[in-house]
């Protein structure tokens, strides 16, 4: 099989699509939004519930999508709770960096070495816009909500 | 069954094969096994020289000059208007016009002929099958003038049920739009007979052919049918040109649709008179080139003994249906009776996205998605397909790669 | 003067005509001077090359497949899109529409722009000597929905009294739609200018930039023009293949104007969401070939110092405007200071359908007729005019042979 | 010069459309049309004189045109003034093959004389309609007088 193939489609990858973390709705959520990846016709739905300290309490997310686009927001919801909006949206930028195969130094090292499942994506193009959907659409909420497109 | 074709087809895709360049070049160090014909096909080099020797000896603007070349250039588009003809086997070559694509094609009737008639509450015909391009110039319609959409089901097997369109046409239809052959389900449509019914009650049949003109042979005058339209670029043609056949009365009939050079009779200040069709509606410099290339291509699919490609690509076909059906984790979307050779489907706990870019590194090029047909995919009650669609230039080799392709994904993401 | 090009001249026609394979066909057995360039334009090698090159080895539809061939030929059309961008001066890559061709970039303009805001008596401000292409789309509106078109005149010497079009902006003017260069005359129009006082009274300015393009180095951001139109076949591109530049906020609130696939967010049965410009305008498979093409034919004129080019082309109209001089029964029309390598005229006695038959057998193809533009020749009352046009590959050479054809001309026709 | 050339502009063909023969008006027309060549604008009015058995007692025309197009006009009405309705048609018939390279042998030799210097136009396909346009433009005439345009 294709090495880079194999890159992509790692077990810790395949574990989360299978079993996403977070997945669900939250009734209590200060923040929504919907993704739309027109490509395929894939959404995602992502609540977050941020406290007054800007802190993100808890996030879930509802959508179906294939393997990338489902781990890739397992792992976000797994990563960003308990972070405040700032530093969320410091790990997105990292993140977008990495799946693009840009330099991700800003990364802490830890964040770096969690989402280093992820880096295989950027060996596919065509298949960022998958990876990022998730990330999109939980800056979107953070933004106040608009729908969020894969971009 | 072997890999092997039957000896009884008389057509070759090896042969024809040698005529497509890009089918030898490997992708990821693997042979090529293009199996995305539904989106577009690929070109032979008949089509490529043709356009290539006629922009290196031939070329001028067409129409207005007295010059040499121009009389050449509007020669050889004028000639391939006639081979158009000859092809959908249409009465008058006036009845052909040259667009853009098979979307304008479609948007050309909307605009001139269907737009002027629309009452609020007027009814277009179409079916859940329909391509986006088949659809959203009748939510124009919708939106802008108060049209409504009436959707006519398919079966679970993809076919269509007449009867039911029939029942859908109403006195307040004023257009039964829908494809000839679906780019999902394959399924072709009993068009002649639907023209007839939807005549009997008074109704124009507008046919999407951008399918159907690939895998059937098509005569409009023996289907009666009073639009149909086809794309360059699906018939091993290039892109940037399509086809819209029109019955000549109706044409007539229509307002023009985009305005400029070429499509007026006499233009002042104050007043601007229409030239007659097909010219009416080709306003601005056409693709001149590109007709060319269409004729080429064309003329390229004449040299072989179409019923010889069909009966080719419909062993293709079954050889695929069969062969999947030791994946039982698959699901055939669509198996309507003398489908043409698009095979879609769905698998279990893997996305299309996911397993395309696994058959793609094995150099099996498909196609994952909506294929422009949301409605259908509601219908079916998917979010996106992955579809295998194949060419005259196709082989049973290639299923074969395709299916241990399959196999190899499900081991992957399985 | 002579023959000979001054020494001074940066570029070298003859080294760049050996590009053009076509000019080096002899017709009628004597050496082809094409001179209709406004028209159309030759494609240098590099353009077909790149075409036949990528349609057999990087071809698929774009857009929709995660396959390697269509992300190669995704690639590569957004790359064509980057590189009009550059061509055109133009802020973002959104702004930037691909169409068929000049005329469909203008009737975009209208259909998407200007058919929702127009009420019965709103003015469209044009000039007498725009071509069909942006006199008809508008002559649509004035038909469909009351629009009223305000002409601006054009001086005897062909220039555009400024004053003159700005106090045809009244309250209701909705639009002004003018050419950059004339394809009659030559006369370049202070679009920078124009656009400032449109601006100053809240008008948009849609620009006819199929021949400015050709000529004049364009910086849609310097110019502050709201809409630009080119088409590629004038730019030494190919066929089937134009471009609508927007502004962004002009573009996003426009309605789509052809409906099918690629332009849509998402299709049910009941509703239809939008994709963003420049996707809402690019419905259907667009010229994915062309854009190719197109793109090759901009790096091509890029390859050349481009301020060298335009030096060349008005040498060779001042040589040319000098040789007719000594024809008293030609008359020159369109002296415009500054204006482009254009030149039309009117001939005593002889129609120019005569004329151009004569010159073509000498192998001098040059336009007769009335350029698809009427209301300009209602203006100087001609009913048509004989239209020599250069390009970069043309030489005073040529020219020479223009000017003696002319006079043999005379002598079988005076 | 080039011979095809020296054939289209004959001498007899410049001196008709110098010197058009029934150039003008006929105030007491019974059939009147007007054609039009879009590929140069030029528009030509016919103007027809016929009797109650069908013979055309006059004819005129006016309009601008190129020389083929007016020597051609000027040809015709010398030539059909004093026919009947249906030998005009013949004669037409025949004019078209022999302007378009085809078989004109149905022309009386008379005819076929005087048309000749119209058969050059033969070697010039983008000049037809030029030459066919008056033909037209009275044919249209005698059908009631619709617009008639070159074809
Ligand atoms: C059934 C059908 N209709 C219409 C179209 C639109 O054709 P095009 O994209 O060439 O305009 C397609 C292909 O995309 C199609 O498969
Ligand atoms: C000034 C001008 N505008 C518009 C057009 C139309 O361009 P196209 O025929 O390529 O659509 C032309 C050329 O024909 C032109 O010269």
């Amino acid at each position: 099989m294709d090495d880079t193939l194999r890159e992509l489609y790692q077990e810790v990858i395949l574990d989360h699509s299978k079993h996403p973390r977070h997945f669900g709705k939250l009734d209590d959520a200060t923040n929504t939004a919907q993704g739309h990846n027109p490509l395929c016709g894939d959404r995602v739905t992502m609540y977050l519930k941020v406290d007054a300290d800007d802190r993100i309490q808890d996030i879930a997310f509802e959508g179906k999508g294939c393997a990338i686009s489902q781990a890739s927001a397992s792992l976000m919801t797994d990563m960003i709770v308990g972070r405040t909006v700032a530093e969320a949206e410091k790990l997105m930028g990292g993140f977008l960096h990495l799946v693009k195969g840009e330099d991700a130094s800003g990364l802490d090292p830890d964040d770096r070495e969690r989402l280093d499942v992820m880096a295989g994506v950027s060996a596919f193009p065509m298949r960022v816009k998958c990876a990022t959907l998730a990330w999109h659409t939980m800056k979107s909420a953070l933004e106040g909500g608009a729908a969020a497109e894969a971009v | 069954m072997t890999a092997q074709s039957p000896v009884t087809a008389a057509f070759d895709p090896l042969a024809a094969r040698a005529d497509f360049e890009i089918l030898a070049k490997p992708v990821y160090g693997k042979p090529l096994v293009y199996l995305d014909n539904g989106a577009s096909a690929q070109k032979p080099r008949q089509v490529l020289d043709a356009m290539r020797d006629f922009a290196s000896t031939d070329y001028a603007n067409v129409h207005r000059g007295v010059h040499y070349l121009s009389g050449r250039a509007t020669d050889a588009y004028e000639a391939a208007r006639r081979t158009v003809q000859k092809f959908l086997g249409a009465a008058h070559e006036d009845e052909i016009v040259f667009t853009k694509g098979g979307t304008e094609a479609i948007n050309l009737v909307a605009y001139g002929y269907l737009a002027p008639r629309i009452q609020p509450g007027d009814e277009i015909v179409l079916t859940v099958m329909e391509h986006h391009s088949n659809i959203v110039p009748w939510h124009f319609l919708r939106e802008r003038a108060g049209a409504v959409l009436k959707w006519v089901d398919v079966r679970d097997d993809g076919s269509l049920d007449v009867e039911a369109l029939e029942a859908a046409i109403g006195p307040k239809t004023k257009l039964v739009a829908l494809t000839h052959i679906s780019n999902v389900l394959g399924t072709v449509t009993p068009l002649k007979e639907i023209v007839a019914r939807a005549h009997a009650k008074g109704v124009p049949v507008l046919a999407d052919g951008c399918q159907g003109a690939v895998h059937e042979i098509v005569d409009v005058k023996a289907l009666d049918v009073d639009f149909y339209a086809i794309t360059g670029h699906k018939l091993y043609g290039p892109t940037g040109i399509g086809v819209l056949y029109g019955k000549r009365a109706l044409l007539k009939q229509m307002r023009p649709f985009n305005g400029g050079g070429e499509m007026i009779r006499e233009v002042t200040r104050d007043v601007v008179t229409y030239a007659d069709p097909p010219a009416r509606f080709e306003a601005g410099t056409p693709p001149i080139v590109e007709s060319v290339g269409l004729a080429a291509a064309l003329d390229y699919m004449n040299s072989f003994d179409r019923a010889a490609i069909r009966a080719h690509e419909h062993d293709l076909l079954a050889y695929a249906r069969e062969g999947v059906r030791q994946f039982n984790w698959l699901r055939v979307i669509g198996d309507a009776p003398g489908k043409a050779s698009i095979l879609s489907f769905e698998a279990d706990g893997m996305h299309a996205h996911d397993l395309a870019t696994i058959l793609d590194r094995e150099g099996v090029a498909v196609r994952a998605g909506h294929h422009c047909a949301q409605p259908l995919m509601e219908r079916f009650g998917v979010v996106s397909t992955t579809r295998a669609s194949f060419a005259l230039y196709n082989t049973r080799a290639e299923v074969d790669v395709l299916l241990e392709a399959l196999a190899r994904a499900r081991k992957i993401l399985g």
